[in-house]
């Protein structure tokens, strides 16, 4: 007997909890060379804005202990040519697209999610609210919680699909901003961006991507991830979608148990471009062996007597 | 992508290895001047694949050739047969073909070797004719492998002509001219193939770049188109390159 | 050829930029087991409270990737106890002593702060305002700018030796805090404390920790507190301490380029006790084979354009 | 502490496996019922070291005794000869002296027999006398070693006793009484050896707690002080104490 593995983040109903996380496999349909994306709960779509980017200048990218830095700089094909060439091979592929958009200004996030909102194929919208990479990524929008406000009502009344808005962790208490995204209608919040972190090349003395600091990914930050998952999923009643540092199906289980209602594959395709298979099959064994029937049954259900932590 | 077992490792000396892998669809499959991302099983730091050329194949073999630099080079010269390691590949666009009777000089530095025993191998194959230039700092830098031989250039002229690769070349260009240029080593050493005979002969050009993926996931290897305003991705448009195609330059939206 | 690898911070003058992190050596006299602690830049004490305090419930530590948790709670003997028990070791040891102190109101920092004063054994105070794992530790106190200047301000006025903040790493802004800190009158800052992290036992279906959450430690944290060294060390004249993963000497070298003046061992105590002495080898033989003579010309040295940067 | 080397690797069945280190300092200065801390060189993933009782020595060489289950125990089972670790030890309190012609009866559950062969040399060497007790869920839990007779008991009477080992204790117990009470297992079983026995014949107890140093440093082993307000550390204090010195409960500052 199989459990059941269907999740829903407000009208959008996913097969499973996996989604990819933007940015970390081009525009998804590269992922199809390792295995049906069909598969995938959803596939998140590389951040795209009005216009195409190159991005930033190289080195873009740096390896650290258990992770990684990028600073990527949302090179992407712009929003037209997505629509007009990767989403067709997407819907061909049976994958579910949910699009992520950022924008230096909170006009061209309408204007983004107006141009999508009449899309079937597309089946959500994913704000990215916290790029810290580039100077118009969201980053200074993301941190600020009246203007994080502000964007997502614009957008959630133009938009009427499943908006999610995803939170930067670089700031001190992402409940706040979650349960802004939330008073302003999103339906979801990913949780989280990546981290602002460095690294320095000590001969030639150079930091050691070019924007001197990048966005920090990979398993070195899930015990960082998992404690804001925790504190939103407390503080909202939306669903938290996590994401950071998930290799391995016992990292998606914990997320889940922690709060999270899906879970986001970022820097692991790197390395396994097939993770999800592996993970799926972890899950559901896990499921079987804990009799657990289903997936409602396990989020959130961590046994945590919350007076015990120091900070609420 | 295949779990590949470890067959064996032979040190050349310095920090230079081959290891030997049992991957039959990569070994079938590798064109020259593709290249694997490795992994290994099980550990968490390093965390990212790591990028090689495929230097030989035999049967289902696949061979690397690599200099043990850092962490994962490291950790990869201490596996033991018997071990296993992921390997992602055969990946990105290779050198392209060359007919029969055509000459083809190949221009390497350092342990850019690493490409030349398929491309040799396949060329042959094509009756195609080639020259191997190497070019080191001295003449323990230059690589060797059997029954390939190369005329050598050293900068401190320990080994073959006194010189850099590039000097060689230009003078061996006055009584001669191939059909088509490869070159796979340092990034100077491109940059100078590029500028000196980029013009003159059709010229391509092995680049190495960070990698995160090797398949055009991540954008953190981009390399800029030349002349124009954006990015190629190293792993998937090249690693090989028409020397016309790109420049080393910098430019990004910040610029 | 030796290089010089004195640095000063304050008036107090290290012999190197090497310090023990609070609470990661004991009370430091237990290091002498391992190599004479006369040889390092200072030891700084676990952190001390006005009262002994037995510390938090165990399950106190768990291992995630590349680090660590803790929620040890500020267990210590108490300042008198230090005094009286500890204080007459380390002389004798010949360590220069720097004392942390904690506390869950101001009037005990500064009652804590004139009990140190007088010590002539006693180098410089190091304020912990930013311990994540105790409802008292002066995280409150460390997210709050007005609450940190106000508290350094108050034991500045009863404390002439060299004073050093400590600051939470969990903040937007460090570089704001670490203003204040130095607007008070502070000598120096530590960037930074542990990180809030948690971890889930996905068979129990529990926290690992009895504090759900707890203080995030070891090299996964280096990228992310390098950059907020570089971020202080941009904002404040004053010196830097930096803290946060370090484990080989590449690391303390890396930090002292980022802006750092010293440099304090943690969690690699735990494995590698006498790391001190590798890390000074490693540093010394660094700056002969780059031709630097003194310290002073490697700290800061980062050769950066700030103007890549996409948020300063 | 020292840079010490593998030696060999001798798998027990299952999960279990002893490994034999090249570690002179410490076979000299070991006592039954210390422990020390193991890291792996290069790795930092596990990055801390992690504990373990010293099974027994030999010369200059050190054994020890290990279920593998996680990361780290599992790098260690596959470790090879010549490999190297850093040994951190010994540490912590061992057992108590035995007196000549007294009885010591040792009580252990499952891989807490790890302790037993160093124990029983050096209780043999003081013309102690001494009698293993060792419990497990089932006969292929049960661990043995050659030249080392124990009095099994099995929860499903698939071998010896069936029942607990502290049921058979004190079954024993009707007929005969030993001079001193050891006990190295579960902490389910310590507690029961605790209520059972503490209060009859001096118990001495090996308990197992989260270590991050071993060394008193990092204040993560707290077991708590009977009937008093604060806590020992397991490291230091231990991990072996006299039964009445501790409880098993909680009670931190929370409380
Ligand atoms: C397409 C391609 C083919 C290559 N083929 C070969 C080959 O056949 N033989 C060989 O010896 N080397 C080759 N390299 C270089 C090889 O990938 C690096 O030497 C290796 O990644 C270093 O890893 P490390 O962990 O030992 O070093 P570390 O310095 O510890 O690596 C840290 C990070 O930097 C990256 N990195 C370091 N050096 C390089 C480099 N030169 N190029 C790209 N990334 C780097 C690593 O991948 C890693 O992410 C190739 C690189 C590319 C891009
Ligand atoms: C004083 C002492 C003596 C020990 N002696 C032995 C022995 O002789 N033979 C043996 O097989 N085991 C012994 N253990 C238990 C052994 O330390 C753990 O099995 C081991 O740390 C597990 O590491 P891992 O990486 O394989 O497991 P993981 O589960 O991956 O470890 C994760 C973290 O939890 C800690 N941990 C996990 N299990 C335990 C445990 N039972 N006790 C303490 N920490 C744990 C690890 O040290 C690590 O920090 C002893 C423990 C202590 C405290
Ligand atoms: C190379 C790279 C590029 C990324 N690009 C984007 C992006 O365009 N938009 C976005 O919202 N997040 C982007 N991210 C963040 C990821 O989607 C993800 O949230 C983050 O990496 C944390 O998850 P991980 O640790 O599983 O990778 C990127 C991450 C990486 C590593
Ligand atoms: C077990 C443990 C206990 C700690 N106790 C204290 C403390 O009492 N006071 C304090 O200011 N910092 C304390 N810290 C924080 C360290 O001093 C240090 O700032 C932090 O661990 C980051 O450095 P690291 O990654 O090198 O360990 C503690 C850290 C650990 C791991
Ligand atoms: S390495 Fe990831 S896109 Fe080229
Ligand atoms: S393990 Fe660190 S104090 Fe006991």
């Amino acid at each position: 007997m199989n459990s059941d593995l269907t999740v829903e983040i407000g009208s959008l109903h996913l097969k499973n909890p996996l989604m990819t996380a933007s940015g970390t496999c081009g525009y998804g349909d590269e992922l199809e060379d390792y295995f049906p994306i069909s598969r995938l709960g959803a596939i998140v779509s590389k951040s795209l804005t009005l216009k195409p980017k190159k991005g930033n200048e190289p080195p873009r990218i740096t390896e650290v202990s258990c992770g990684m830095l990028n600073s990527i700089g949302l090179a992407n094909i712009g929003v037209q040519r997505f629509i007009s060439d990767k989403l067709p091979v997407l819907k061909r592929l049976g994958a579910e697209v949910i699009v992520n958009i950022a924008a230096k200004r909170a006009d061209d996030y309408v204007s983004l999610a107006e141009i999508v909102a009449g899309l079937p194929e597309v089946k959500g919208l994913e704000l990215n609210l916290s790029c810290p990479n580039v100077k118009e990524g969201g980053l200074e929008f993301g941190s600020d919680i009246a203007a994080l406000g502000r964007i997502t009502d614009l957008v959630r009344r133009v938009y009427p699909e499943v908006l999610i808005v995803k939170l930067t962790p670089n700031v001190a208490r992402i409940g706040e901003f979650a349960k802004a995204a939330e008073g302003a209608g999103a339906n979801g919040v990913t949780v989280a961006n990546t981290y602002v972190g460095m690294a320095v090349d000590i001969y030639r003395r150079t930091p050691k991507i070019r924007s001197i600091t990048g966005g920090f990914s990979g398993p070195a930050i899930k015990p960082l991830t998992m404690a804001k998952v925790f504190e939103v999923h407390n503080a909202v009643k939306i669903p938290v979608i996590a994401s950071g540092g998930v290799f391995g199906w016992q990292d998606a289980v914990e997320y889940l148990i922690a709060g999270a209602t899906a879970v986001e594959l970022g820097t692991v395709l790197f390395r396994i471009p097939d993770a999800s298979t592996g993970i799926l099959d972890g899950i559901q064994s896990y499921m079987v062996r804990e009799g657990l029937e289903s997936l409602r049954e396990l989020i959130g259900s961590l046994k945590a007597n919350l007076d015990r932590m120091p900070h609420k | 992508m295949e779990l590949s077992q470890v067959l064996g490792t032979r040190s050349l000396g310095g920090n230079l290895f081959i290891t030997r892998f049992r991957s039959p669809n990569i070994a079938f499959a590798v064109l020259p001047g593709q290249f694997v991302m490795v992994s290994f099983e099980g550990v968490l730091d390093p965390l990212l694949p790591r990028a090689f050329s495929v230097c030989d194949v035999s049967g289902e073999d696949v061979f690397l050739f690599y200099a043990a630099i850092g962490k994962g080079t490291r950790m990869m010269s201490e596996l033991r047969a018997g071990d296993m390691v992921t390997m992602n590949g055969p990946l990105g666009r290779g050198f392209p073909d060359v007919s029969a009777g055509k000459m083809v000089w190949i221009v390497v530095g350092g342990s850019g070797m690493a490409v030349v025993p398929l491309l040799a191998r396949r060329l042959n194959r094509r009756d195609a004719k080639f020259e191997i230039f190497s070019g080191a700092r001295t003449e323990s830098h230059l690589v060797h492998f059997d029954g390939i031989s190369t005329r050598d250039a050293t900068d401190d002229g320990s080994k073959g002509y006194h010189g850099t690769v590039v000097d060689l070349i230009k003078e061996s260009f006055q009584k001669d001219k191939p059909d088509k240029l490869f070159a796979c080593g340092p990034t100077r050493m491109l940059e100078a193939v590029q500028s000196e005979f980029g013009g003159t002969v059709p010229t391509y050009l092995s680049v190495e770049a960070p990698m995160a993926c090797g398949m055009g996931f991540c954008q953190g290897c981009p390399i800029r188109i030349a002349g124009g305003e954006g990015y190629y991705l190293a792993c998937k448009d090249g690693p090989v390159f028409r020397s016309d195609e790109i420049d080393f330059g910098m430019g990004g939206d910040s610029e």
